[in-house]
């Protein structure tokens, strides 16, 4: 599937605002808080409507996938009240998919993200990392067409999120996915990402869009290249990410 | 011919010719099948006969069951409880502070307090009819429940109080309170309690109601000839508080019930008649002291049509 | 690019899928339901579908409600009721606050305490009526006493939840920069526990209300309580609705001041 | 490195400044202060000290309480109650449930019933007694309906603060996954504000136990309210006492036993 | 003030730790989470008393300071109801430090962390690295002889870490203090502290220490000796941290 997405939000959060998103690729979206990245999430995954301009996704969604837009939640947003394998379940019952075919497909997605042993564990028994790992799980089990996914490691200790960005790279090198990856870390972004989206501060406007060529799996820290991409994203965002530091939050 | 009926009940012994005439068969000869509703206060018993939840029963003349009587719900159609010169009657108490601070006598009221449980209750009818007679002033306080004022008495927070002679009695027993003189004196006639049933009952149900006051009278009767006039000597009472044992004190024992039965006795209009003259007169006072409708006549209140009227 | 859109094949806008679930009030809806209410009302008791046994009809409480205003009875009932409501309140809230505050600090206060509260609560103050006779007087004493009672329960309860939910790494905070233990009780413990308490103190407050009735059994003359107890003993019910809803405008009135409060008090919330 | 601290000059233990502000409850001092109320009431009665009708001997309520099991008045008292207490609750809650789930989720609903509710939360209900006999009649329904009404409202209040606190996140996930407006309903709103409706629920039954006596002033037979009343109006204080006690166990079990519903139910929480 | 600690913990927990903070210096602890950096921190602040062991103070707290050993928490602890002006003047009010002589201190704070604009906003107006950079200056406002910093970043977003960072080497740079600093993340470790302490899963042990001598102010992102020391920890810390991900959290 071709996702071709484009939209031209209106009224001071974003303004004029026109992405791509190839298949079969990582997009990530950078920019200082308050920016708009979460907005642009919602409008793709259609859980809002942008005041001005579009959303459109190119061709059908490949057969079987249940759910072709899936988010992964910065807070996990796992039901405590129910087991890993309730979780996951949840988003089968819509469909109809129960007993041994849910279980199939349950035991699937936990073996992808090393969590077999932790079925019938409760949200409150795991840790944020293994919680993070049954949110991907979880979105893995409607087999999306694009992982939507908004800053999913910022809840996350920073060794964790070490460990689960190589995993997630290990997960897309086996089978590649289309994802939007939504993050306030350059460091991530320079990990994950095919394509780094730089948006302004409010009202946000894309400002620069930098493409890696660098296959994910041969990227590391310490990476030279690696190093000047981040440094220059950096760069694009030091004097932003200060002044929307320093301004007085309303509420 | 065997027609339900429910008849409301408090658990007082002024209520008896209704246990009797269940427990010795006369409603059940009258073709009345009578089951028995009891309340804990007159006032709910009331508004239960106006909603028709209940078809018959006996309480005091209150503002309530006039205001009920107003709004064409209810009718008066008998007598029950009455003060008789000679039978120990309701009592007049005075707080034992009050007493030991020379409050003797009724005369000596001007400017007590005088307890009542709601304005336009018979308390406060009693308390003015008092007041009225000896041309003095009484404050009324209001204090909605018996239990509340038997408390206010005891620690003398009221000083005068007019009740039962089968709490009454106890009560001056203890000392906590003293008898100072008899509501006979200000009220003779007094009807205390009345028969009621809905409007509905007695205008449509005529030979239902009658068979009721048939079979109610028959229980006045054996209640008055055993417990007043002594028809069957000691033996005859014994087996009367028993009956009344069944309804009254029920989670006393007998020896200690009955006492507070035997204190209780009073005479019951024999023949459920009715002294209107009272009932008017009571009628008036709630109407000048402005707790009724200025309209309300003998006639909205009471259906003559059953029972001999007394006075009238 | 929404050339794009034109000229790409199987192009479609996302489905929306989002919405729902924030319900936002609507003041006047809450006003026409009012308004409905009563219209029904005095519908049904004017055609004598619903009997003037059932209901009053809503016009006739209102002249009720007029007279009573009139004859300046309303100030004399709306009075004394008033002052028990404020006396009593006050005494119950200020009682079940400290007792509260104790609770939440000490271990042996809460072991002693909590225990009794629970038993306290399901205790009905109107079967108590004889007994604050006996034990305040027929008085205001009893007045101000049984609503302090009903008060000071609920009020303990919410003051130690809030207590107990007052952020304990600010404790720490004051602890560690060497804050003496009352400093941390005034400047940290009391203001982090106020929005608890305060909300705490909006079902206080509608307790108080409902206790008048039951504190002015005990020999009130004047008092919105007295006022519908007589009206309900003479079954007059333009007078009982007319008592009611005075009673339903304070119980408004004083969530609405309680609201006034919070966002004074508590504008520091996010 | 202990041998440091001998050898250098100046050393000493920094001094320790925290702990304290954690309260944890010791059952036996709960204990323990109801032994000793009840012994200085028994105490005090025996010797005069406080006068018999201040308090009964605690003595006499357990005297009173033996005959009162032994002539198995107690349990005919106490089935007729519970059946009520359960019964009416059961409606209340129920009603109040649905109607604060209804509230949390529709905008109009919300609007047009939460005034309603915060104008009927303040009216007492034994001021509507003779009412509730036109309305419901004289049988267990008039006491069902007291108690029903007595917990609807503080229900629907404690609901749809429940429901409010639902985190949206959730229900955002629900949603982004194509969930129905139904499966989000029962599978994430519903039981995501079973916490809040379980607390609310130990008012609500408070609640219930108290308006027990005013229900049974509707024309019952037996109950514990109908006990405790003609125990009042007797001015029979060891009766009184022994009345009111159960209804203080009462209100005790029910709340513990709230307690291990949440245990079970709510094990997931944190 | 040289301040020597010893502690000999008890039970699970800590295990027979030694650590040496100088004068002057950063010490940072780094260790994988639940291995009790934050008890640590807590036994030398004096909130809490190890089972067995002590910690010991050398020489006397220098003139001026109010409160010798002093928190910088990770939540920024400020109370939401006192302004800027109001959180700092409540450490010096039990010092009977009032009126001018506070207004004196107060502005002194807030110029070195560059919060004078802010000085009657409340905390919930401010952003993250706002909040934490007032609980920096209440932190200095006690003329602290230590500053015990528990993940003071770990509440912000990455670009506003970075920013703080700065912030504090240019503090430090610019009049030293010591300070005892927590931290999951290897890279700001490795930034801020002149002995990074590693330590080993529950029960906590001192795994390795690593002195850094490379001056605060030439550490840069990319610098070339820092990101071999990041890797040295992070090789030495992986594996259990993948092990304390995957513990079943018993609450
Ligand atoms: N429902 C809403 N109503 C009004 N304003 C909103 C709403 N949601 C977001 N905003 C505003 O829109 C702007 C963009 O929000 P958004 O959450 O998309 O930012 P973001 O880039 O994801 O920020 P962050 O990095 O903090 O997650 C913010 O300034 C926010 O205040
Ligand atoms: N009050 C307490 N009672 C019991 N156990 C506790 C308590 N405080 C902490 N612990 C346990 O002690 C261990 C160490 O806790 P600590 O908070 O010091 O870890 P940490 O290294 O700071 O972890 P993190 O990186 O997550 O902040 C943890 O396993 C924790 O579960
Ligand atoms: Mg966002
Ligand atoms: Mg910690």
């Amino acid at each position: 599937m071709n996702s071709v997405c484009h939209f031209y939000g209106a009224t001071e959060v974003l303004r004029d605002i026109s992405v791509e998103i190839p298949n079969g690729r990582i997009v990530c979206l950078v920019g200082p808080s308050g920016c708009g990245k979460s907005t642009i999430l919602r409008f793709l995954g259609g859980l809002e409507l942008p005041t001005k301009g579009e959303i459109m996704q190119l061709g059908d969604p490949p057969e079987g996938s249940l759910n072709p837009l899936t988010y992964v939640f910065q807070d996990f947003a796992l039901l405590p009240w129910r087991t890993v394998r309730g979780n996951i379940s949840l988003v089968l019952e819509d469909h109809n998919i129960r007993g041994e075919k849910a279980e199939a497909i349950i035991d699937d997605v936990l073996e992808r993200t090393k969590l077999l042993d932790f079925k019938n564990a409760l949200p409150k028994q795991l840790s944020g990392g293994m919680k993070q790992r049954v949110a991907i799980a979880r979105a893995l089990a409607v087999k999306p067409a694009v992982m939507l996914m908004d800053e999913p490691l910022s809840a996350l200790d920073s060794q964790t999120r070490e460990l689960l960005m190589e995993d997630l790279v290990s997960l897309w090198t086996r089978q590649p996915f289309t994802a939007v990856y939504v993050t306030h870390n350059l460091a991530e972004a320079v990990r994950l990402g095919h394509k780094v989206v730089v948006l302004s501060r409010r009202p946000g406007q894309v400002r620069d869009i930098v493409e890696i060529e660098t296959p994910l799996a041969e990227r590391k820290t310490g990476h030279a290249e690696m190093e000047k991409v981040q440094d220059k994203l950096w760069d694009l965002m030091r004097d932003e990410a200060r002044a929307a530091d320093e301004e007085l939050v309303n509420v | 011919q065997n027609r339900s009926i429910k008849v409301g009940a408090l658990r007082f012994t002024s209520h008896s010719a209704s246990f009797i005439a269940l427990e010795r068969g006369y409603f059940a000869d009258a073709g009345l099948n009578v089951e028995l509703e009891f309340f804990q206060a007159a006032q709910p018993m009331a508004v239960a006969i106006a909603s028709g939840d209940v078809d018959y029963a006996v309480t005091a003349i209150s503002g309530g069951l006039i205001s009920l009587a107003d709004k064409g719900a209810i009718k008066v159609i008998g007598g029950a409880l009455k003060e008789e010169a000679g039978i120990d009657g309701q009592q007049i108490l005075a707080s034992d502070a009050a007493f030991q601070a020379g409050l003797t006598d009724p005369a000596m009221l001007d400017g007590k307090t005088f307890a009542v449980t709601q304005s336009g209750s018979s308390f406060h009818y009693m308390g003015s009819q008092i007041a009225m007679a000896e041309g003095i002033d009484l404050t009324f306080k209001p204090l909605q429940k018996v239990g509340a004022i038997i408390g206010a008495m005891r620690s003398g927070q009221v000083d005068a109080w007019s009740i039962v002679p089968h709490i009454a009695k106890p009560l001056a027993g203890s000392g906590a309170v003293h008898i100072i003189g008899t509501i006979q004196e200000y009220i003779p006639n007094y009807q205390i309690t009345t028969a009621f049933t809905s409007a509905n009952n007695a205008s449509d149900e005529r030979s239902q109601t009658e068979d009721f006051l048939t079979a109610f009278s028959k229980g006045i009767d054996d209640y008055n000839s055993t417990m007043i006039d002594m028809a069957g000597g000691d033996a005859g009472v014994d087996e009367m508080v028993d009956l009344i044992h069944k309804y009254v004190y029920t989670d006393r024992p007998r020896d200690k019930a009955a006492p507070s039965i035997i204190n209780g006795t009073m005479r019951l209009s024999p023949k459920a008649a009715l002294d209107v003259s009272s009932v008017q007169n009571q009628l008036s006072w709630f109407q000048s002291e402005g707790l009724v409708d200025e309209s309300i006549t003998l006639d909205t209140l009471v259906d003559s049509s059953y029972v001999e009227q007394i006075g009238a | 690019m929404s050339d794009i859109s034109a000229v790409s094949p199987g192009l479609r806008p996302v489905t929306y899928r989002g919405g729902g679930f924030v319900p936002s009030p609507r003041r006047w809806v809450g006003f026409m339901v009012f308004v409905l209410l009563i219209l029904l009302a005095e519908w049904g008791t004017r055609t004598g579908w619903i009997s003037q046994l059932t209901l009053p009809k809503p016009s006739d409480v209102l002249v009720t409600f007029q007279s009573l205003y009139d004859s300046g009875l309303l100030f004399k009932h709306l009075g004394p009721s008033l002052g028990r409501l404020f006396m009593g309140a006050l005494i119950g809230v200020s009682a079940g606050v400290s007792v509260g505050v104790l609770i939440g600090l000490f271990t042996y206060i809460r072991s002693g305490m909590v225990p009794l509260v629970a038993a306290i609560f399901p205790i009905p103050k109107i079967a108590l009526l004889p007994l604050f006779v006996i034990w305040f007087g027929i008085g205001e004493g009893s007045k101000y006493a049984l609503i302090a009672f009903g008060t000071f329960t609920p009020t303990v309860v919410a003051t130690y939840g809030a207590v107990d939910n007052v952020d304990r790494t600010l404790i720490r905070m004051g602890q560690s920069f060497g804050l003496t233990w009352f400093s941390i009780v005034r400047k940290i413990v009391l203001p982090g526990a106020m929005p608890g308490i305060l909300s705490g103190l909006r079902i206080s407050l509608a307790i108080a209300i409902i206790l008048l009735v039951a504190a002015e059994m005990l020999g009130a003359e004047y008092g919105i309580g007295a006022y519908i107890l007589e009206a309900g003993s003479l079954y007059d019910l333009d007078r009982l609705f007319a008592g009611v809803v005075i009673l339903s405008v304070l119980g408004v009135l004083v969530s609405a001041s309680i609201g006034l409060v919070e966002n004074r008090l508590l504008k520091w919330r996010v």
